[in-house]
């Protein structure tokens, strides 16, 4: 299992490496804007013995955690206390609900204003593609607890807070793991839209710098990155979650298995 | 004390106008056919369910227990740590550790503290739900049809099991069944129901612990029987 | 008090040598730290981020700014004013095709052409077409900003980009030519500005960073090599390329009133293609420049 | 409880608004980055007047609604196959999982070498934008179905089919609508991106376009309306879900009760 | 055949080593204690479960219907569609709703058509999953303690029920109970089951329908429940 579980992706990945390579061969896709899969190893093996890889990696990976982070530290005591308050719900409710719709990429403006242009602007575009899915999947997480198992909470004399702990979190966590995992991956999607103003580091500024210079394999280059730590940390997300909660694995293989 | 239900658009009276007094340390049962009103009536006693009108006095400061009509279990939790749930946080390690083992063992299933809900029989399930309330030890014992999934051998058992308990602590227990041989057996008093009313109330003046043999048991069982089942009665 | 941090853009594209010099010897480094304030150069490289940066006082000066856009800026309230010209560059700004493209500028009616709207380029259309009798409703003109109107053009989406910088040089590799540059046509200015309030405060600091500025054109202007090789480095192309696109660039500091009649042709460009209200257009002269642009050496 | 509904919202929207009026009157903000209310609604007057405003909305509102509708169709396909064929998984999970992670921004070159310039390439970067939420939301509310009510299909001797329409699909709706919404929502949010290329109508090419010309004021009233319709959308979204499915409106009431 | 389960890394003999035959036509009762497997056998005879060896042989082209322990109602549907449910598609539009209307009357809830499941009591969700099965009109019909939330007087009329409805159509019929008594009435043949094999057969050679008063019945019950209940009886 453990051996099929690397080997048919490496699998996938490598023939989809060989149809590239044919078609850029066979005259079908423009050698520029799709260089053929060697370029793109040159540019990536440049990159990494020049140690700037490593660099823009280090700088987007902490920016993407960072940021994630703060997604998931803002988004479930939120989700939380609009599943329980209602005057909460009633005031947060149409704001959250106004700025889901907005397009971060237009709010730039506004984030330099209230953020300025450093760090705190780039993980705030981080924070606004990432906030949602995780709030919205666990507050339908929350909403579908089995009120029978909340009633055994109330009859156990258990707090509100426990009830939540105990009972809420766990009965959640499927939908909450679909929130958390949707929302890694668009963190990683935000990199290019954070990284595109007073960056000097980073994957997204990378593309962005290459794309101005014209250099495409280095954009893919990029983008096979990103995509490939993206993976990554997807894989790393879920392995943390089934050890936290050993008994959600099973759930868990089910949805791929 | 009323509990109206709005269903498919008409008002459904499951509890209408009861008023019920179950004195502390006594053990009441309560029979009555299929959706009568018996489980609204005991989440009313449980505080789970607001009454539309009237209201439930009990001192605040007692802790109820209840057994609900299906298992209830958390999925994610084995065997042992379901039983341990209400006491988390409330004691000691050692002793959640202690009364998870001792009521395990009253519901005969010491050897299945690691299996996870889902591996269970129905019945397991159940029994797991009754060790809960137990391990609990509450100041007032709600039970739904409590041995409703089990066997005759296993259900004699608990039922012993469960007088005994209530004559060494003489805590409240109310206990609904739909098996009058069983109201009678463990009730000091029998509350009769039929949809949504209280229509009998029988004090069993026997001693504990009861036979089924015994012919004070069987006149109550027959004469209780025949008030709930009506003019065309289908039984013995 | 003097401020902790001067905080200017850094600007490369398309070829701002002294910029690429300046950081490269580090010069605001050794002259402001010499005062114990230092540097910070985020890399903006839009011309209306820059503006929202120095609206939001998130930056002090714009090191490199289209005079198009700090026109915008200060004519939509941003409190800005130039201090000096980066750089005259008619020559840098072109019209290009490939090789089985149109070869003519009379050859354009109804062909699709891309490029930023609202720029010098956009600028440079316009008066292109006009030399060959056109007008912008002749072509069908589609919005696109430099590397995407390159790529369009290369994978034959469109028929004429207009380009400048790399994005001209990539294409001129890849087999395109130039139909036109904007020699004889525009006068594009691009310039350094701060804002107002930086410049009333601390007008010694602003002479220290035109002072600094002159160093980096000394320097380009003594060892041109050096120069190049450090530019063709950062911009990752070769010095020939380099080389080759150094002399079309005019990096005279010093604003003269051609300078503002061009700015002021650039104000009526954009008046005329509805880019700017009537009423909110600025006296040039009065409202934008800042004295010091005129005496800067 | 609909007056609530509507006065709710409405009390919160107009005390922001006055927020804001108060704080460009402070001088606590920068008129030119955060321009007063009153600018605003003159911006919006007057692209209203003009009728521009309609006509960039109309652009729009079809791009999203068609991209929208994609992902949707795309999606409810390809996460039964997957949930059901075990190959397809092996073969499509990784390709899927490495595109999740890829910032559309970054991939405008190879979208403008497969999907041109035109309408498509608008619409893929709608589809990347919108797709993953219901795709991930609907896998994990199809893995999420109660295997005991499957069995109860099975025995009835229903078909694959059927058991997915009416078990499988039932079950999982109350994720899928989840899923479903915030894709709607990435719907609107992806407008600048992919209106940031050879566009010449539609909010997001608006909002680009004033931004390029200083006019902020015009900027904002573009998120306004974009924020607007993104509500309405949604509002008109979870309407004709409680039509279709009037079991599930209980649900939604409690998510949002 | 078999069926093994792993709890806790250890391997659990759900069902050890039975093979048994139940005639077409026959109606065959199972009891035994609580997880001594007769959840898991019935599953085996539905298909629902692969044996771990062994095998289940019956003609392919007989339907199956199934009252599983729980209700296992469709939370979004009502109970006259949960009681059409496996109807739907393969019958028109007229006959199911005879169908639904008839079962729903068989079960006593012809009123409670339009009620969603969560509005139910437990008896009377088991009474729907009843006459869901019932319904679909399966050649073999597999119950699992299909009466076990219902009070005396409704069980034994829907035991009545089920022997005219077997007696009218004689198809194959197994029900698993708790109840001895219940096996006795409805049992030609009573299985006894203890930790997955079976123990014994007894043949019940009464004629339909049974009274629970006649000594015959009586007799078996006490026999069974002697040898189930084993040396230590603490039953009458
Ligand atoms: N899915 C499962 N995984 C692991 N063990 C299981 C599973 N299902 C049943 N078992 C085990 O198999 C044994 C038999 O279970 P089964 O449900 O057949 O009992 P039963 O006779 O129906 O009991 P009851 O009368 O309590 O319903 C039990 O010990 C139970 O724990
Ligand atoms: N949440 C609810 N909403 C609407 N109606 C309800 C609800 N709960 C119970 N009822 C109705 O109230 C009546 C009494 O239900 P209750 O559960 O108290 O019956 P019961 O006596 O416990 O029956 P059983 O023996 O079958 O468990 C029933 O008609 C039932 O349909
Ligand atoms: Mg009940
Ligand atoms: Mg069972």
């Amino acid at each position: 299992m453990s051996v099929r579980r690397i080997l048919v992706p490496t699998t996938v990945f490598a023939s989809v490496a060989a149809i590239w390579w044919l078609a850029g061969r066979a005259g079908w896709t423009n050698a520029y804007l799709l260089p053929a899969p060697s370029a793109v190893v040159d540019a990536l093996s440049e990159l990494t013995a020049s140690g700037i890889l490593l660099k823009h990696t280090l700088v987007s990976l902490q920016r993407v955690l960072l940021g994630f982070a703060l997604s998931v530290a803002l988004a479930l005591p939120l989700a939380v206390l609009m599943s329980t308050s209602r005057p909460c719900r009633a005031v947060l409710d149409p704001l959250l609900e106004f700025l889901r719709q907005v397009p971060p990429l237009a709010l730039i403006p506004l984030l330099i204003l209230w953020l300025g242009i450093g760090e705190a602007q780039k993980l705030g575009i981080i924070v606004l593609a990432s906030f949602f899915p995780v709030f919205l999947g666990f507050r339908g997480g929350i909403s579908g607890v089995d009120p029978k198992l909340i009633e055994v909470g109330r009859i156990a004399g258990l707090a509100r807070r426990e009830i939540l702990w105990r009972i809420v979190l766990p009965s959640a966590l499927p939908e909450l793991v679909v929130g958390l995992r949707i929302s890694l991956g668009y963190s990683w999607r935000a990199l290019v839209g954070a990284e595109l103003i007073a960056s000097s580091a980073g994957l997204g500024y990378m593309i962005i710098d290459a794309e101005n210079l014209a250099r495409t394999d280095i954009v893919l280059a990029g983008i096979l990155v990103i995509g490939a730590i993206g993976l990554l940390s997807d894989l790393l997300l879920r392995i943390a979650i089934s050890r936290v909660f050993p008994w959600l694995s099973a759930d868990l293989e089910a949805a791929r298995a | 004390m009323s509990r109206h239900y709005q269903v498919a658009g008409r008002t459904l009276s499951a509890v209408d106008g009861v008023t019920e007094h179950f004195p502390a340390g006594s053990i009441t049962t309560i029979v009555g056919r299929s959706g009568c009103g018996k489980t609204t009536l005991l989440r009313l006693l449980a505080g789970l369910t607001e009454p539309s009108s009237g209201e439930v006095r009990r001192d605040p400061s007692d802790q109820v227990g209840v057994v609900f009509q299906e298992a209830r279990l958390m999925p994610w939790l084995d065997v042992a740590d379901n039983v341990a749930f209400p006491l988390i946080g409330r004691l000691d390690r050692g002793e959640v550790a202690a009364r998870v083992e001792e009521a395990l063992m009253l519901v005969g299933l010491a050897e299945t503290r690691r299996a996870l809900p889902v591996q269970l029989s129905g019945g397991m399930a159940q029994r797991v739900a009754i060790a809960r309330a137990l391990a609990q030890q509450p100041d007032i014992l709600l039970l739904d049809e409590p041995f409703s999934a089990l066997d005759a051998f296993t259900r004699r058992k608990l039922q012993r099991t469960l007088v005994d308990i209530w004559q060494a602590r003489r805590r409240t227990v109310v206990l609904v069944t739909h098996d009058v041989e069983e109201a009678v057996l463990l009730g000091e008093r029998v509350i009769e129901m039929e949809t949504g009313r209280v229509v009998g109330r029988v004090a069993i003046d026997l001693p504990f612990p009861r036979e089924a043999t015994d012919p004070a048991v069987v006149d109550h069982r027959r004469n209780i029987l025949a008030r709930l089942v009506g003019g065309t009665d289908p039984l013995p | 008090a003097d401020p902790a941090t001067l905080r200017v853009t850094y600007v490369t594209a398309p070829f701002n040598v002294p910029s690429i010099v300046e950081r490269h010897e580090g010069i605001l480094e050794v002259d402001f730290g010499a005062k114990g304030i230092k540097i910070e150069r985020p890399e903006i490289t839009s011309g209306a981020k820059q503006t929202e940066a120095i609206a939001a006082g998130a930056i002090d000066v714009a090191s490199v700014l289209g005079g198009a856009s700090a026109i915008l800026a200060k004519a939509n309230g941003v409190d800005i004013r130039v201090i000096a010209v980066y750089a005259r560059s008619p020559k840098a700004f072109a019209l290009m095709t490939r090789t089985d493209g149109p070869a003519a500028l009379a050859d354009l009616k109804g062909k699709k052409i891309a490029g930023p709207k609202g720029t010098t380029l956009h600028q440079l259309l316009v008066a292109a077409l006009a030399s060959a009798g056109l007008t912008i409703n002749d072509v069908d003109y589609i919005n696109m900003d430099l590397p995407t109107a390159r790529a369009a053009l290369l994978s034959g989406e469109i028929d004429v980009a207009t380009l400048a910088g790399n994005n001209a040089i990539a294409v001129e590799k890849a087999g395109g030519k130039t139909l036109t540059t904007g020699e004889g046509l525009i006068h594009p200015t691009t310039v350094m500005a701060a804002a107002g309030e930086f410049i009333d405060a601390h007008p010694d600091l602003v002479e220290a960073y035109l002072a600094a500025h002159r160093k980096a054109l000394d320097f380009l202007a003594t060892k041109p090599d050096e120069a190049l090789k450090i530019a063709a480095e950062e911009q990752k192309i070769s010095i020939e390329d380099a080389k080759a696109q150094l002399p079309l660039y005019d990096f005279t500091p010093t604003l003269t009133d051609a300078d503002v009649a061009n700015l002021e042709a650039d104000q009526t460009f954009m008046v005329d293609n509805g880019m700017l209200p009537k009423d909110r257009a600025i006296d040039i002269r009065k409202n934008l420049v800042a004295p010091i642009a005129f005496s800067t050496k």
